[in-house]
């Protein structure tokens, strides 16, 4: 589904991301792991496209995309969650959602029912300013946000920040039934344990822009050997 | 002795005069930041537009759309070459937008002349007693109303409107939205384009068809801009009816001197104790009283 | 010099004028005012009138007829056997400019002679420079009245003369209640207090007066305290292209009270470019318009059918055009009286009186140049304008320059001043 | 200080997990009162009661979003809060502007370096020397360059200095108005091994020195190498607070934030 | 340590100006030289009108001290421009004497300046920045047209002087220094070389302001407020005391510009006025002291050679090259060649035992 080849990322000539190659395979969740600053974000943004890479490749579905702009990727299908959710302070809920009609353009109509279904509040409140809400509400917009135009690939860049633990540990739930549900390949950043193991099938670990290790479902549950990628 | 219904008349007049001047500057300096110098020799177009179809033997009803077009398609083309490159450069883009004013005039001069022959104001006068008023300058305000109610439905209830605050919200989002930002602002400056021309069509048969005549309007239109605050639409309505009502007044009572030092005067106050200008005021006092309320 | 270079030379001497006429810089003039030089070197004659900005509408007219004038006496073999070279620069309607462009024509270019401008504020930014230089100075634009300086000859109808010419009229006319509209700046003033004036010489009662701001386009309030006044009829004196909307929106108001001005139509040809009705019934107090109906002016042959042949896409041929025109001819007869270019003696020679048979006036009839004050008693027409835009003459007289050489007593062939006399100085009414 | 301050909890060490750590005492150099700060509906901070005492090192961590940055910007004027009150020193800051609480004796250094790149190193610390020193600086850019270790680099551009240089250099010019309390947030973020020990030492030197530092990091062995004791934030307000050992076996902590030794 | 190169030039050097090395000076030298002789060789009328172009240029300088180096756009220089020409108009014409003209400078240069004063302080204390600095001061601008083009009528007299609405205020006497009996007029080639001075001296008083303690401070806001506030400065009073500055010098060129033609109107305040010194300086090039001068005069003087032709398009062609300009070369002309050529080699990264760059903070004070 989703592959990188040697990326290398920054912001002018500094390179934050070096010789990134990794794979996310159809229906996979994948979880990317990495202190602060190891450079995780800058990786999202790149595989969404808003960064341009000095170096490397892109590919998605088959086809090279390293060139394509953020527009045009998320037309090809690939949502995008930002990490600090980034939702249209001064737009609705429903105006939120209904700015991401450009999220796969192969999708029909907008997945309102579904996502509605995912996050009820954001039924009630559709006619509610999102910057008037809490950031646990604005991130169930933004991943809301996201799915509606059904995407086949999700860019999820630290769900969990800044959120009370009630409302991580739902996202935690839901995004796996999302991936069930509508067979929708996910690819996230996370620094929080319990997210971390409640979500990802496989993971990789992110050190100083580069990625130092691969971890399977095994070393997944073990909290020593992620812990070693993570805060402490 | 005020006479009432010449006061209503001559705020209505005047409230159409600064909403119509404002609203394209208005637009394109709210959603984009950019300041149009060349705002001016935008409406211009628009009237020139308009009063070449009509000499040409259009109906108005058909030479304002004529008008309106023609600015459009030049904003656009201006945007795809000028503007465009100058978009994280707000300042530079005020120094091209002059050049193109500074060559638009002069291009016009010397394709049209000094002047077109003009079209008659249409639509005869309202007598009331001994006086009367140009129904078509009365009409013009309900001409500026329904632009900022059309404005307000295009840019709060449409699906291009949404994406394009969308990407001015925050443009980098926007476009990993799928919404392709490029194509929302070159469409938001073309809506300015055509505010700007249709107030230069509309306001074509009521004044003398010269080069310049864009100049006219700047001066409520830079002052109702910087009035109204950073909330385009309210605060263009705002200014247009708080200027339009000072204006208004004093013009009825000492005479359009008077009326034009008040309107100046209210405007600076405005600015001095406003900083957030008119609607950042309004929106201030709703922020505060929601915040009671919950 | 040989006879066969002289004939060369005069040769190159058109040339060079034909290339200032294409709209060139005519190159360094030369020979200037010094007196006794040889008489076949050109004569160099600065024109500054505007061709763009916000004056080109009236402006590029004058420039148009001071070039048709030239060509026409080029043509004629010059100003006694000399060819006339132009230095035309554009001014751009900017003042600034006519202060640098001034300065140039009369110490770079060394021009004989100098026609520059047309509002009163371009002639008062240029003054200072002209009377340093004591430069020879035609200035050509119906004007306020009252410049009593001996180096300008400010040849086009005051204030006075244009209002004497209508307002008596419309008081036969109409009655004796005034409402003045004028333009917010000096000439506005100042013609609304000869307006005071000659209602008061003329039985008639000014019932209030309003100054509209130049920038001004919105005439409600205007038209709604005009109503109000109700006056018999209306003077005014609105300048520009703004103010030109009040004629359209009193008519699409429907104020149907007569209108006497003394700058709507003669300049800016408002009843061409405007919609039939608008200046129904405006009444002009002017020297001159196209549509004069004077043998010089609309017979074949004459003023305009000249004008147009030379310009054939020219819009309109001014009050303003027809002052250029003559004032050229009245300099040529003066460097011929005076035998030299020399600036003194020229303007000595023009002191002298000359007259001229002007488009303006009637065949057989001349206007005179008033030596003392250097203004013309010009030959005034009062122009009615009817709901098809058609205008007729409906009253034609002499009038003479009064206010200089009657009120203040200027002479400027005994004394040298460098004034602008107003009438409150003059007169209990004005002010 | 204000007397009306709920004094009388020892502020060592606090296992309770208090919704609210009040931690007032007349031996605050900083504390803030009821601080709360809302961006829209956002309640980034919620009702703060956050203090440090004099010649204290204390460390802010919590996960991202916690409201780390944002009481920080509360501390140093750059944001007016919704309520709550700042004291510093005794004296109620809340209203002064940040150029007033930096000459108060506050100073700060921002989460991304923002050194002058185009000036010199020297030329770097000349900017706030100036505003304060009369007459010639040279000793003084001399000695505060010596002062982070930068003296070699005196005349080389902000820019061609390496990232933990150009931290050091920040933190330099923010040491160089001798302040009282200094703000550092992220201060080793991005950097070496190597580097973070020299900020970590330069830390720890110009604590001794007498400075008060409140250091945000994200980094527990930079936190465990510098700090006395740690304020966890969490969801915009105190979660815990006590010494660096007490919080990283604190199971409540590790959950939110550490993940599990 | 200090060579006598560094005592006489240290001061003037600086990261913030171009051309820190001797050969610029003795290039600058030697211009000035050329400079001041060139009346000598010229007609009165080309040393007036350079004159112009250059009392031009200060006004240029002003705003590429406050747009330049501190950051803030002002399209309102020409006010303070005019407000200092109508009142040096005023108050020499009122008092009517060459002692009265000497004193009507400082008043004028002053007045300027507390109009600045007033202006800044509501704007920066507004906590009004960036883009909207730019319109509020276009506004006033406009405004101040608006105003000044109607005071036509009697009312508006002060003392014995009209301010005379459109038509301007005519009859405002030639620049002159001392009392009845000892005093220097100012006119023609004299004229020129006093203005040259104002601007040299202004140049190099500027040089040594951005290159010393307060010149940092200042193009530090300019680089980033924030990281400034948090150095102790009051950022609204750096600001405010620049766009002060800015407005006295800009005066001053006001001053100069109503004696030059013995006359001012309300055009100073016409939009194309106002835009000028912001085209200046940005073809010139924003961030450098004399790239806005060397491109006043050269933009004046290419406009007139254009009005001089009298062709109709002139002002097209002035537009379009403008144009060009904005797009092709951003940072402006100045900076541009600067960088392309003397950059390269002066560098300040090529720090020498005996450049002035090297010990810079030792010198600049």
């Amino acid at each position: 589904m989703l592959t990188t080849t040697d990326l290398t990322v920054g912001y002018g000539d500094t390179p934050i991301l070096r010789d990134v190659s990794l794979t996310v395979d159809d229906g996979e969740i994948v979880g990317i792991v990495g202190k602060n600053g190891a450079g995780k974000t800058t990786l999202m943004k790149a595989l969404i496209g808003l960064l341009d890479p000095i170096d490397g490749s892109v590919t998605y579905d088959g086809t090279e995309i390293t060139d394509w702009a953020a527009d045009e990727r998320a037309r090809a299908g690939v949502g995008y969650i930002p990490q600090s959710r980034d939702v249209f302070p001064d737009l609705t809920v429903e105006q939120n959602l209904l700015v991401a009609e450009g999220v796969n353009a192969d999708a029909e109509d907008l997945l309102y029912g579904t996502v509605y279904d995912y996050f009820p509040i954001l039924e009630e409140r559709a006619s509610q300013k999102a910057g008037t809400m809490s950031g646990g509400q604005q991130q169930m917009l933004a991943i809301a946000r996201a799915l509606v135009g059904n995407p086949d690939l999700l860019l999820l860049d630290e769900p969990s920040e800044g959120i009370q633990p009630s409302i991580v540990q739902q996202i935690t739930e839901d995004i796996p039934s999302i991936n069930e549900e509508l067979g929708t390949t996910i690819l996230f950043v996370e620094q929080n344990l319990g997210v971390i193991q409640g979500m990802a099938e496989r993971c990789y670990a992110i050190e100083r822009g580069t990625i130092v290790d691969e971890l399977g479902a095994d070393r997944l549950a073990d909290d020593g050997a992620l812990a070693e990628f993570i805060a402490v | 002795m005020v006479n009432v219904v010449n006061l209503l008349f001559q705020f209505l007049d005047s409230f159409a005069f600064i909403v119509l001047a404002a609203i394209g500057l208005a637009i394109i300096f709210g959603m984009m930041g950019v300041i149009n110098l060349a705002h001016g020799e935008f409406i211009m177009v628009g009237a020139y537009g308009t009063t070449l179809a009509y000499n040409a033997g259009a109906p108005l009803l058909l030479s304002i759309p004529v008008g309106v077009l023609a600015t459009t398609v030049m904003g656009l083309v201006l945007e795809r070459s000028v503007v465009r490159r100058l978009y994280d450069r707000p300042l530079d883009s005020m120094v091209a937008t002059f050049a193109l004013g500074l060559a638009l005039t002069q291009l016009t001069r010397i394709v049209f002349g000094n002047s077109l022959s003009s079209i008659g104001i249409p639509l005869g006068s309202v007598q009331y007693g001994q006086f009367s008023y140009s129904m078509y300058r009365v009409l013009l305000s309900s001409v500026a109303l329904a632009v900022l109610a059309a404005a307000y439905v295009v840019f709060t209830r449409t699906e291009f409107g949404i994406r394009a605050r969308a990407t001015i919200q925050d443009a980098d989002t926007a476009s990993a939205m799928g919404v392709e930002t490029d194509r929302m602002y070159t469409v938001t400056f073309g809506i300015g384009s055509a505010l700007a021309g249709l107030t230069g069509a509309l306001y074509a048969p009521t004044m003398s068809i010269v080069p310049g005549m864009g100049s006219s309007f700047l001066v409520e239109a830079f002052v109702a801009v910087v009035t109204g605050g950073a909330s385009v639409l309210l605060g263009t309505t705002l200014a247009g009816g708080g200027l339009g009502l000072v204006n208004a007044l004093f013009s009825n009572v000492y005479g359009t001197f008077i009326g034009q030092i008040a309107l100046l005067f209210v405007a600076v106050l405005i600015l001095r104790f406003l900083p957030n200008g008119l609607s950042g005021a309004v929106e201030g006092v709703r922020e505060r009283m929601e915040r009671e309320n919950t | 010099m040989s006879e066969r270079s002289r004939r060369a030379f005069l040769a190159t001497g058109t040339a060079l004028a034909t290339v200032g006429l294409a709209g060139c810089s005519g190159g360094g003039g030369g020979g200037g005012g010094s007196a006794g030089e040889s008489g076949d070197e050109p004569i160099t004659i600065g024109v500054l009138e505007d061709r763009s900005g916000n004056f080109a509408l009236v402006g590029d007219p004058k420039h148009k007829a001071t070039l048709l004038a030239i060509e026409e006496i080029n043509e004629a073999g010059g100003i006694n056997g000399r060819q006339i070279e132009v230095f035309d620069p554009d001014p751009q309607s900017d003042n600034q400019r006519y202060k640098e462009l001034t300065e140039r024509a009369i110490q770079q270019e060394d021009v004989d002679v100098l026609w520059a401008g047309y509002s009163s504020a371009t002639r008062e930014t240029i003054r200072p420079t002209i009377d340093r230089e004591d430069q020879l100075y035609f200035y050509t634009t119906q004007y306020e009245g009252g410049v009593c300086d001996h180096n300008v000859f400010a040849v086009g109808p005051t204030a006075r003369q244009q209002l004497g010419a209508v307002l008596p009229y419309l008081v036969d006319e109409y009655g004796t209640d005034i409402y003045t509209i004028a333009a917010d700046y000096n000439f506005g003033q100042l013609s609304a207090d000869w307006v005071k004036v000659l209602a008061s010489e003329n039985g008639a009662n000014v019932l209030d007066e309003e100054f509209i701001p130049l920038s001004e386009t919105d005439f409600g309030s205007v038209i709604n305290r005009i109503q109000e006044a109700d006056p018999d009829f209306v003077m005014s004196m609105l300048v520009g292209a703004n103010h030109t909307a009040f004629y359209e929106q009193k008519a699409s108001a429907g104020l149907e009270v007569p209108i006497g001005t003394s700058t709507a139509m003669a300049q800016g040809y408002e009843h061409r470019r405007l919609d039939a009705p608008a200046m129904s019934n405006i009444f002009a107090g002017v020297n001159y318009m196209e549509e004069i109906p004077t043998t010089r002016n609309t017979d074949d042959g004459g003023f305009v059918d000249r004008y147009f042949e030379m310009w054939p896409d020219a819009p309109y041929l001014n009050e303003e055009a027809q002052t250029n025109y003559f004032s050229v001819y009245m300099y040529k007869q003066a460097v011929e009286q005076a035998g030299t270019t020399d600036q003194e003696e020229v303007k000595a020679a023009l002191e002298s009186g000359i007259t001229y048979g002007a488009p303006e006036a009637p065949e057989g009839e001349e206007i005179a140049l008033d030596g003392a004050t250097h203004h013309v008693d010009h030959h005034m027409w009062v122009m009615r304008c009817d709901d098809q835009h058609n205008v007729e003459a409906v009253e034609n007289r002499v009038i003479p320059e009064q206010f200089l050489s009657g009120t203040v007593g200027c002479d400027l062939t005994q004394e040298d001043e460098e004034t602008q006399y107003t009438p409150q100085d003059y007169y209990e009414e004005a002010g | 200080m204000s007397s009306t301050d709920e004094a009388g909890q020892d502020p060592a060490v606090r296992e309770t997990p208090a919704v609210k750590a009040t931690g007032a005492g007349t031996d605050r150099l900083l504390k803030t009162e009821d601080l709360t700060m809302q961006f829209g509906g956002l309640t980034a901070i919620d009702s703060v009661e956050f203090g440090v005492r004099e010649g204290e090192l204390r460390c802010l961590i919590g996960p991202n979003g916690a409201g780390k940055s944002t009481l920080l910007k509360l501390i140093t004027g750059r944001h007016v809060p919704t309520e709550g009150k700042i004291y510093y020193d005794g004296t109620d800051v809340t209203d002064l502007d940040p150029h007033q609480r930096v000459r108060e004796g506050i100073g700060m250094k921002f989460q991304v370096p923002s050194v002058f790149e185009s000036l010199t190193a020297a030329e770097n610390v000349r900017l706030p020397l100036q505003r304060v020193v009369e007459g010639d600086l040279t000793e003084q850019v001399a000695a505060a360059l010596a002062r982070v270790g930068l003296a070699e680099e005196a005349r080389t551009e902000a820019a061609d200095l390496s990232h933990g240089q150009q931290q050091r250099l920040e933190i330099g010019m923010a040491a160089a108005l001798d302040p009282n309390l200094l703000l550092l947030d992220e201060p080793v973020a991005g950097l070496s091994v190597e580097e973070r020990r020299e900020v970590a030492n330069l830390v720890t030197r110009l604590n001794d020195e007498g400075i008060t530092f409140v250091v945000i990091e994200h980094d527990i062995d930079f936190v465990d190498r510098i700090a006395d004791e740690v304020t966890v934030l969490h969801q915009g307000d105190v979660f815990r607070e006590a010494e660096i050992e007490a919080i990283r076996n604190d199971d409540a902590v590790r959950k939110i934030y550490l993940g599990a030794e | 340590m200090t060579s006598p190169y560094e005592r006489l030039f240290g001061r003037f050097e600086g990261p913030n100006t171009i051309g820190n090395t001797r050969v610029f000076w003795a290039g600058l030298t030697v211009a000035l030289a050329l400079a001041a002789a060139y009346p000598l060789v010229v007609s009165a009328y080309t040393a007036g009108n350079t004159a112009l172009f250059m009392l031009y240029g200060l006004l240029a300088m002003s705003l590429s001290l406050v747009w330049g180096y501190a950051g803030v756009l002002s399209f309102g220089q020409v006010v303070f421009f005019g407000f200092a020409g109508y009142t040096f108009g005023i108050v020499s014409i009122n008092l009517g004497s060459t002692l009265g003209v000497t004193m009507a400078i400082p008043v004028a240069v002053l007045v300027a300046t507390v109009v600045a004063f007033l202006l800044g302080y509501f704007m920066f204390y507004g906590d009004v920045s960036g883009v909207f600095v730019a319109i509020i001061t276009l506004v006033v601008t406009l405004v101040m047209q608006t105003f000044m083009a109607q005071t036509a009528g009697d009312e508006w007299t002060i003392g014995e002087v009209p301010l005379g609405g459109f038509n301007g205020m005519p009859g405002i006497p030639n620049l002159a220094v001392g009392t009845e009996g000892a005093a220097v007029s100012f006119s023609g080639a004299s004229f020129y070389w006093l203005v040259l001075t104002i601007l040299v001296v202004s140049y190099l008083g500027l040089r040594l302001l951005v290159n010393g303690r307060f010149g940092y401070a200042m193009v530090a806001v300019r680089e980033d407020e924030d990281r400034v506030e948090m150095l102790g400065y009051d950022i609204r009073r750096v600001k405010l005391v620049v766009f002060t500055l800015g407005g006295g010098l800009a005066g001053l060129s006001g001053v100069l510009y109503a004696s030059w033609g013995n006359y001012i109107d309300p055009s100073v305040y016409s939009l194309a006025f106002a835009t000028l010194p912001v085209v200046w300086v940005t073809v010139g090039g924003r961030e450098s002291l004399l790239g806005g001068v060397l491109a006043t005069v050269a933009i004046e003087w290419f406009r007139q050679q254009l009005a001089i032709t009298g062709s109709a398009w002139a002002t097209v062609v002035v537009g379009t090259l403008l144009l060009i300009v904005v797009l092709a070369l951003p940072e402006g002309i100045v900076p541009f060649v600067h960088r392309k050529t003397v950059g390269f080699v002066e560098g300040r990264r090529m720090v020498g035992e005996d450049t002035p760059a090297a010990d810079r903070e030792g010198t600049a004070e």
